[in-house]
């Protein structure tokens, strides 16, 4: 239990990092809260003096001392309280965060997880039919499918699968006038509009997974252990799944908690194309609106989220490699 | 490709589908009047005393049957009745008494300042008597545009700042139907006190209005600038689909006055007559706005107020010999291609903008162009809006782009512009003026402006203003920007036009409501 | 090649015709890895396949067990088992075939095992293919066939990583085993083992041999102990068999000159005197002569020898007022525990000993003794825990960086293992003028030279074509020269070899301890010699040292220590020496 | 995937050279990359997006930024992919466009490859206290997603602009190079020819920089490309967003005016396409060469890609 004791550990170390960075970075920008309020009133029409001296009495702009200020904001992520959004005041940001996370999560966690085990197959797929039509395709695909930007798939199938063919709702994570609620139609209608921000990250990550996979595989296929069990006669498919992928998935595993942050940042793109209402769009709004506490709020939750599940597949490794354990 | 319009109007008979409120990308539900991110729906509901037509300045009456002007202190507001409370409470000259004062006690409400212009108001049977502070004749048109609370309600809310006002009761032709996060609906208010005039049961506004959405969905209103709009919107439905592009304010360029050498007025001249305001206009808003003239004020909106004495109605044409020589006298020469100083230095000016301002931008590449031509170096910056905003306000720039007037009163528009009161010191935070021009000739005329009710005084002093405008150059107007209404008469006709300007067809603020009891069905 | 046709037909296992194995790698010219072998395999019968390095052994092993893959593939020729033709069969009978068929044991068994399925899984996983034990007897089963190899029932729960290499290797055996096979094949079932366990293991194998009665090939490139336990020798020669015959006859009379060579260079440490091709007879006494040093291995030409001693190198050495004497007292080595909660190693304890100059000394025991640790600590690698190292006025064991330099200016290292000592970037000019210009005032044309002239003392003639290439271009014994070449260029008084022929061929092992001795010889170094292998030892020095867990266990003169052991930790390294027959034939 | 282990004996002793000039390592690296067919494509494409680059004035028709051609417009023959909302040459565009990708690539990938390579050597080769320091900050690096502190960072900058891209994209994508490069520093660290170095008295720095890292090489490159990969990406990602300087003219600008004017709208989809696609084929170029990149430190595997 050390080993998980220390990786417990670790990812507070690095939570409380991401926690400073997180409070140091709005206080090293120009430009006030209520700046930012006046801004964007001010591209409706000139804003009066006194309209300055109203958003900053509602917004309340901090104060006290730099150590102050971090006592207090430490306290206040202990809390879960993130402040109030300027973009969206007077709501929490704890509330909206709250309402974006989950259709991030199982539209991220969900896609992710599938290309993961899909591109897995076909990686193993490929360098088990090394040579073969089931390795070029994958591969090749894969390659080029990897290099495409999340924005462009997403922009390209909204409008060919959207608009030109009208299969796909184009925006939103529900039809409209609905409300989120659990019933099977809702279910539906939601998956329904996923199911092109989910094809966007589906195909802009599966290659990765393929090429990662396949490499790995072909590397535990020419082991030892390999050429034995298929000298003491085991079954293709148990030599290719319990020995050869079986040990090639362990080092991808580690690759898959590290990639999810790139997921992320590539579903905040997906997201703003399509409207998607989750914590990418949110954090977009929050940029373009010069909202801080929700920024924060935001990069926090996203940071904490892939460090869980760097934490998450740390231990995973370990239960899976007997090698780490002891 | 083509994309086939098709008309996708989810509402029952009767409704009207409106791009007016954007999610980001859901809707949270706030309609507190107040705030400043409040549902843009909350003024179809709660209304002001009266609608100013932003355009001309004229006031409609709402929930006043009418104002008079006593004297330049003193302003009686006729309150009408007959109206009530969507909850069926009745309307009161009490509430308008109690939202003033609400706004007093809570200063962070006060978004328009409104108290910076009432010493005190009382109820006098129906009216309601504002005495102002000073000889404020511009203060009319501020308290106009006041949105009233029902004091039945707001007497009860424990911090009106952070009050959401999940549940509107207003006075409006509307009342809130259902919400969901990604589109809401409007339902007619039966009980509207001109509830004849309002034809259209139920607006329909959903979250996302890309204007992929607003082409392809069959909206009946729309507020968006759209690219080539002959070609996408009206090409949708070339029948129904029209559009109208009034002007809203002027976008210019702001000297930084307290800085050499824009604070020589030869250096303003030459950047001015330097520019092809024409190609700078199409460049940035793609030929729907009109060049801006010199004279400070929005035309053709303010056409009644310019002044004859303006050679070309105020418009400068690009010449560049005369920009030279200009530039001369300001102590620039040309060197080669260059512009150079007396120490032979090329010049060099920086443009601020703010970031995301597509049109502003492109409408600065221009100028760095045209500069450029002439041998100036034009460098552009550009912050996010909140640190070009606090850049804006504390004269950290050289030189700036910014939009001023369209507010509806030549007062306010010139009071913002030229007035030394604005002229803070360089690092503390100003909201108008931000060039900082400084005149006490000036600041004199602005008060007799302020103070007069005749109007032709008025105008008199206008036309003064205007010259100082055009001659000092505190800012080098560029072009108009556009207010971008797109309509469809498919459904329902008696939309504003250039012919018939009785409201700007902003989708925000409260000038809707002249638009919403003026539509009518069609056939 | 002998014909074994005269044999029964009926007690035939495997019959082997003309048999060609090809490798064909893709862009690379095809490797005829195995070319007409014919030979028949009875029913238990127990035959050894020797052969060098590369010379086709394995691949010929994976064609008998149908375990060739591409690049390998069969180009002719024919492999009966039991009658049946098994390279033409589909890979699925193949597979079915495998129970009560056909087993390999792997070359590298260390590396057999899947580090993350259990031992009882990597069982049942065979139960299950084959389906011949039934659900019920699975652990029994499992149980009984690693009692066969001498483990405990507990390994089952266990994962390879918490087998040392000999219980891994052992295990791969019960595996094999658990497919009751009629034939076995052995790919070097004890290599990178250590000397002890690699003689339990052979005796596992010969035991489990005997009372299976299985058939079986014993592949290996060491001929003694092939000799040892097998009764018939199979000799492989770039990818022939060039001699086929009862490993009685083998050894009494070989044919083929390859295994009179290989035969040769087979000695008994033990014996009175030890003599191989191209090394001085060491007997009880020192041979005082060098110059019947003659072999195909070393072109040292006595006046390459001398151009070399002539130039820097003896210049130093007579400008050296007095050679210095390796002194280590009471030297201990405690490393930290490897892992939290473990005890912490003690890799060496409370060892003295003096290298004198010109001395040559040996340091033998099993792996993990401390034998490493020892030449780091006197090479200021590792600083000691205790005890002192000086070497002159030297203070070895608290020895700084800076002066390290000064150090290995006169106490140099042979790597042990050739193909990790060489930078496989450098060519062999850049490696060796390196120390030249490190540590002598040689700069530009005369470093080259010197460089050129190292090349000739370690006999890689042409010299200008041998500096040009790179590590890869080079053999192992030619690589292991110029490993020592590099130690050499210093001019250093003392040299440490650690385990320096390990890695290397019986064909070019002799060759790279005849230059040791002759350098040793000619240049009047000191060596500390450190090996498991106590043939070597016995060749190349005066007096031996044999460790044991850290501790010097017995020291003396080479010969009488290993004639007359008194240690039982000697006696037991001793015994793990294969001994086909009694006292080594005569050759030459 | 071993290659024949051909007996070094009968080779002629003259194919390869020593570690020559910089210059002669450098050709040897492409001859390498070269060597291998996949590489040799994305090396074609990678060429001919540099070359673009470098002679866009020469082959572009127009200026990028001259706006005096009809807005909008349809692929004709003098405008062969249309012009933009703004009245630009988008061919011309396009072709400018790689200029930033490319710079932005190359400089955010050089300067991450150096961070990763000297805090990966440095970090692989201490074995104190500070190594501890340094794998928690890598630690941190690696899960901090890149993007959103790109977007918050950029969001926090004042100025948008390549320079801060590159900034940016060197701050969030040096650690996992460094990384890679620690783990094989410290077994090339265990290897006997580096403490043979030590043995033939070579200082810490030569061990490091002649012994090492050169046996890293394909790493290295491999991580560059990884980087400039990263970066171009970004870069486009960061522009479509608008949080970089729109005035520039790259791909990622190209397709945020696009969607700012709605090209779809307007049915130039090449507007869209065409960027987007130029990001994607520079990108597979990138991990093509990737491919080629393994026989740069291992002199064996080059010279059985040679045959
Ligand atoms: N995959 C391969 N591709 C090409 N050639 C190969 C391949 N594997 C082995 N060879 C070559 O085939 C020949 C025989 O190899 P093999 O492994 O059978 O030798 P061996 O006698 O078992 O040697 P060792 O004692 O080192 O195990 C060698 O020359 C080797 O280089
Ligand atoms: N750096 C180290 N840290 C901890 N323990 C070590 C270290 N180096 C060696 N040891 C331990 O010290 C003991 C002696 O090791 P050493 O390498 O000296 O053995 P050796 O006699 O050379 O063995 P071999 O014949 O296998 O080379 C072993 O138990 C080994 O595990
Ligand atoms: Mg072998
Ligand atoms: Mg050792």
């Amino acid at each position: 239990m050390r080993f998980v004791l220390t990786k417990i550990g670790l990812l507070l170390l690095t939570l409380w990092a991401a926690v400073t960075l997180n409070f140091l970075l709005p206080r090293l920008m120009p430009g006030s809260p209520a700046d930012a309020a006046l801004a964007k009133l001010a591209q409706n029409g000139p804003v009066s003096p006194a309209t300055k001296a109203a958003i900053e009495a509602q917004l309340g702009v901090p104060t006290g001392s730099m150590f102050d200020q971090y006592l207090q904001y430490l306290g206040n992520v202990a809390t879960f309280d993130f402040g109030v959004s300027y973009t969206f005041f007077p709501q929490p940001v704890a509330g909206l965060v709250a309402a974006a996370l989950p259709w991030t999560l199982v539209l991220v966690g969900l896609v992710t997880i599938i290309a993961f085990i899909f591109g897995t197959l076909l990686g193993v797929l490929a360098a088990w039919k090394r040579g073969t039509w089931l390795d070029t395709l994958p591969t090749v695909g894969g390659t080029f499918a990897s290099a495409f930007p999340y924005f462009w798939t997403a922009l390209l199938l909204l409008f060919f699968l959207g608009y030109v063919a009208g299969w796909f709702p184009t925006s939103g994570a529900y039809g409209r006038g609905t409300t989120p609620e659990f019933s099977a139609a809702f279910l539906l209608d939601a998956i329904y509009h996923a199911i092109l921000p989910a094809t966007t990250i589906l195909i802009t990550s599966l290659g990765g997974w393929i090429l990662g996979m396949r490499s790995t595989m072909i590397n535990t296929l020419g082991d030892d252990y390999v050429t034995f069990a298929e000298a003491n006669g085991l079954k293709p498919r148990t030599v290719a799944i319990r020995y050869a992928a079986r040990n090639a998935i362990l080092p991808n595993l580690t690759s898959f908690g590290l990639a999810l942050g790139g997921v992320v940042g590539g579903s905040l793109l997906v997201e703003r194309v399509f409207a998607y209402p989750g914590v990418g769009y949110l954090l977009y709004t929050a940029v373009t609106n010069q909202d801080f506490p929700l920024m924060q709020a935001l990069f926090l939750i996203i940071t904490i989220s892939v460090l869980l599940a760097n934490f998450i597949v740390d231990i995973l490794y370990g239960i899976l490699d007997p090698r780490t354990r002891r | 490709i083509d994309v086939d319009s098709k008309s996708d109007n989810t509402g029952t008979e009767g409704s009207m589908l409106v791009a007016a409120d954007n999610g980001s990308p859901t809707f949270e539900k706030n309609f507190n009047p107040f705030s400043t991110s409040k549902r843009v729906t909350a003024t179809y509901m709660y209304e002001p005393l009266q609608v100013v037509n932003t355009l001309d300045g004229k006031s409609t009456p709402f929930l006043a049957t009418g104002s008079e002007q006593v004297d330049a202190k003193t302003l009686i507001y006729t309150i009408r009745e007959g109206v009530t409370w969507s909850d069926g409470t009745d309307f009161t000259p009490a509430d308008v008494l109690f939202t003033f004062n609400l706004m007093k006690e809570v200063p962070g409400l006060d978004n328009k300042g409104v108290w910076q212009h009432i010493e005190s108001l009382e109820v006098v049977d129906n009216t309601v008597v504002f005495h102002l502070l000073a000889e404020d004749v511009p203060a009319a048109s501020i308290i106009d545009q006041q949105l009233i609370v029902p004091e039945h309600i707001w007497a009860d809310v424990e911090d009106p700042l952070t009050f959401t006002n999940e549940d509107p009761i207003a006075t409006g032709p509307y009342v809130l139907g259902d919400f969901t996060p990604n589109q809401y609906k409007l339902a007619k208010n039966q009980d509207y006190w001109q509830a004849d005039k309002v034809a259209v049961e139920e607006l329909i506004l959903p979250a996302a209005n890309s204007q992929l959405d607003v082409v392809n969905n069959g909206y009946d209103w729309a507020y968006a600038f759209i690219t080539d709009v002959e070609g996408t919107w009206v090409n949708a439905n070339q029948e129904h689909n029209d559009y109208w592009f009034p002007p809203g304010g002027t976008i210019a360029l702001v000297p930084n006055l307290t800085k050499a050498p824009y604070n020589d007025v030869n250096f303003r001249e030459g950047l001015s007559l330097a520019l092809d305001r024409e190609k700078i206009a199409d460049d940035a808003e793609q030929g729907y706005v009109d060049a801006a003239g010199q004279s400070g004020l929005l035309l053709p909106n303010q056409e009644a107020w310019l002044s004859d004495d303006l050679p070309d109605g105020g418009e400068i044409a690009q010449d560049t010999d005369a920009a030279l020589a200009a530039f001369e006298e300001a102590g620039y020469t040309m060197d080669g291609d260059k512009l150079v100083d007396a120490s032979g230095t090329q010049l060099a000016i920086n443009i601020m903008t703010a970031n995301g301002y597509t049109d502003w931008l492109q409408g600065l590449q221009t100028v760095q162009t045209q500069l450029g031509a002439i041998g100036i170096e034009v460098t552009l910056s550009q912050p996010q809006p909140a640190a070009y905003q606090q850049s804006l306000g504390n004269g950290d720039f050289d030189m700036a782009m910014t939009g001023f007037g369209g507010t509806g009163s030549v007062f306010q528009d010139m009071n913002l512009l030229l007035n030394s009161e604005f002229a803070t010191p360089i690092g503390t935070t100003t909201t108008g003026n931000f060039g900082r021009f400084s005149d006490p000739q000036t600041d004199a005329l602005l008060a007799d402006l302020k103070a007069s009710t005749d109007e032709a005084e008025q105008k008199t002093i206008a036309a003064q203003l205007q010259q100082t405008v055009y001659e000092e150059l505190p800012v080098i107007s560029m072009f108009y920007g556009g207010l971008w209404g797109l309509y469809s008469d498919e459904n329902y006709t008696g939309w504003p036009t250039e012919e018939d300007p009785y409201a700007p067809p902003n989708t925000y603020n409260s000038t809707p409501l002249l638009i919403l009891t003026n539509l009518e069905k069609a056939n | 090649m002998s014909a074994t046709d005269t044999e029964a037909p009926a007690a035939t296992l495997l019959s082997v015709q003309n048999l060609s194995v090809v490798y064909e790698p893709t862009g690379g010219e095809p490797v005829h890895a195995v070319s007409g072998a014919t030979f028949d395999l009875g029913r238990g019968d127990f035959v050894g396949l020797v052969g060098e390095s590369g010379s086709g052994k394995s691949t010929l092993g994976f064609a008998l067990t149908g375990l060739s893959k591409p690049p390998a593939r069969v180009g002719g020729g024919s492999i009966l088992f039991n009658g049946v033709d098994i390279a033409g069969m589909s890979s699925e009978d193949l597979r079915v075939q495998r129970q009560g068929g056909f087993a390999m044991v792997l070359q590298s068994g260390m590396n057999a095992l899947n580090p993350v399925r259990s031992i009882r899984n990597h069982f049942y996983d065979i139960f299950a293919a084959h389906g011949h034990i039934g659900r019920g007897e699975r652990e029994a089963r499992a149980i009984e066939l690693v009692g066969k190899v001498e483990l405990p029932a507990g390994v089952l729960d266990r994962f390879s990583g918490e087998l040392s290499g000999g219980m891994r290797q052992r295990v791969s055996i019960a595996l094999a085993l658990s497919l009751e096979p009629q034939l076995m094949i052995f790919d070097e079932p004890t290599t990178a083992l250590d000397v002890l366990v690699q003689h339990a293991v052979m005796n596992t194998i010969r035991e489990l041999q005997k009372s299976e009665g299985f058939t079986a090939v014993l592949i290996s490139h060491d001929l003694g102990m092939v000799l040892e336990v097998t009764e018939r020798v199979m000799v492989m020669h770039n990818g022939l068999i060039v001699e086929d015959r009862p490993a009685a006859d083998v050894l009494a009379s070989p044919q083929h000159p390859y295994t009179r060579m290989l035969l040769s260079h087979y000695g008994d440490p033990r014996a009175e005197i030890v003599e191989v091709p191209g090394l001085a007879a060491r007997g009880p006494k020192r041979a005082p002569e060098v110059s019947h040093l003659k072999t195909d291995f070393v072109p040292v030409s006595a006046e390459a020898r001398a151009r070399a001693a002539g130039t820097e190198g003896v210049q130093r050495r007579e400008g050296r007022a007095a050679r210095e004497a390796i002194v280590v007292s009471n030297v201990s080595k405690i490393y930290p525990p490897p892992r939290r909660g473990e005890k912490p190693v003690r890799a060496v304890n409370d060892v003295s000993f003096t290298l004198e100059p010109g001395a040559s000394m040996a340091l033998v025991g099993a792996s993990g003794s401390g034998k490493s640790t020892i030449a780091k600590m006197i090479t200021g690698v590792e600083h000691p825990t205790s005890g002192t190292i000086t070497f002159g006025d030297l203070q070895v064991d608290r020895i700084k960086r800076r002066s390290l330099k000064r150090l290995h200016t006169e106490v140099q290292m042979v790597f042990q293992d050739p193909y990790s000592a060489l930078n496989p970037l450098h060519t062999v000019e850049y490696t060796l003028t390196r120390p030249i210009v490190n540590f002598s005032k040689l700069r530009g044309r005369d470093a080259r030279r010197r460089m050129l002239e190292l090349l000739e003392t370690v006999g890689l003639t042409p010299v200008e074509q041998f500096a040009a290439r790179l590590p890869h271009q080079l053999s192992g014994g030619q690589r292991q020269r110029v490993v020592i070449a590099r130690a050499l260029a210093s001019d250093p008084q003392v040299i440490i070899a650690d385990e320096p022929v390990s890695m290397l061929d019986v064909s070019l092992r002799a060759g790279v301890l005849a230059l040791l001795d002759s350098l040793r010889e000619t240049w009047g170094v000191s060596m500390l010699y450190i090996t498991h292998d106590l043939l070597s030892a016995r060749l190349v020095t005066d007096q031996i040292m044999v460790l044991n867990q850290g501790a010097v266990v017995e020291e003396g003169a080479t010969a009488s220590v290993l004639q007359n052991p008194r240690d039982e930790y000697t006696i037991r390294l001793l015994d793990a020496i294969p001994h086909p027959t009694t006292p080594t034939p005569e050759h030459n | 995937m071993t290659l024949t282990d051909k007996s070094p004996d009968q080779k002629p002793a003259t194919d390869v050279a020593g570690p020559a000039h910089p210059l002669g390592v450098l050709w040897r690296a492409v001859t390498t990359i070269w060597s291998v067919p996949k590489a040799r494509i994305g090396v074609v494409m990678l060429g001919v997006f540099v070359l673009g680059a470098l002679f866009a004035p020469l082959i572009a028709p127009y200026s990028p930024t001259n706006n005096d051609f009809g807005r909008s417009e349809d692929m004709t023959a003098a405008h062969l992919l249309g012009t933009t909302a703004a009245g630009q040459d988008v061919l011309s565009q396009v072709i400018y466009g790689a200029r930033v990708s490319v710079f932005v690539g190359f400089i955010a990938g050089l300067f991450s490859t150096i961070i990763a390579v000297l805090i990966g050597l440095s970090w692989g080769y201490l074995r104190n206290k500070t190594a501890d320091v340094i794998n928690f900050i890598v630690n941190l690096f690696l899960v901090i997603p890149a993007l959103p502190l790109m977007i918050v960072i950029a969001a926090y900058l004042q100025n948008g602009g390549i320079g801060m891209i590159i900034l940016v994209v060197v701050i969030t994508g040096w650690a996992w190079g460094a990384r890679v490069l620690r783990s094989q520093t410290q077994s090339l660290r265990s290897r006997d020819f580096v403490t043979a170095a030590i043995f033939s008295g070579e200082s810490s720095g030569r061990i490091v920089f002649r012994e090492i890292l050169p046996n890293m090489t394909s790493l290295i490159v491999g991580s560059f490309f990884g980087a400039a990969t990263a970066a171009i990406l970004a870069e486009a990602g960061l522009s479509f967003l608008g949080l970089g300087d729109s005035t520039t003219i790259s791909w990622g600008t190209m397709l945020f005016w696009a969607q700012n004017s709605n090209a779809l709208l307007t049915g130039q989809w090449i507007l869209l396409f065409a960027p987007g696609l130029c990001i994607s084929l520079l990108a597979t170029s990138l991990s093509l060469i990737n491919f080629g990149v393994d026989g740069l430190s291992n002199p064996r595997l080059r010279e059985g890609a040679k045959r």
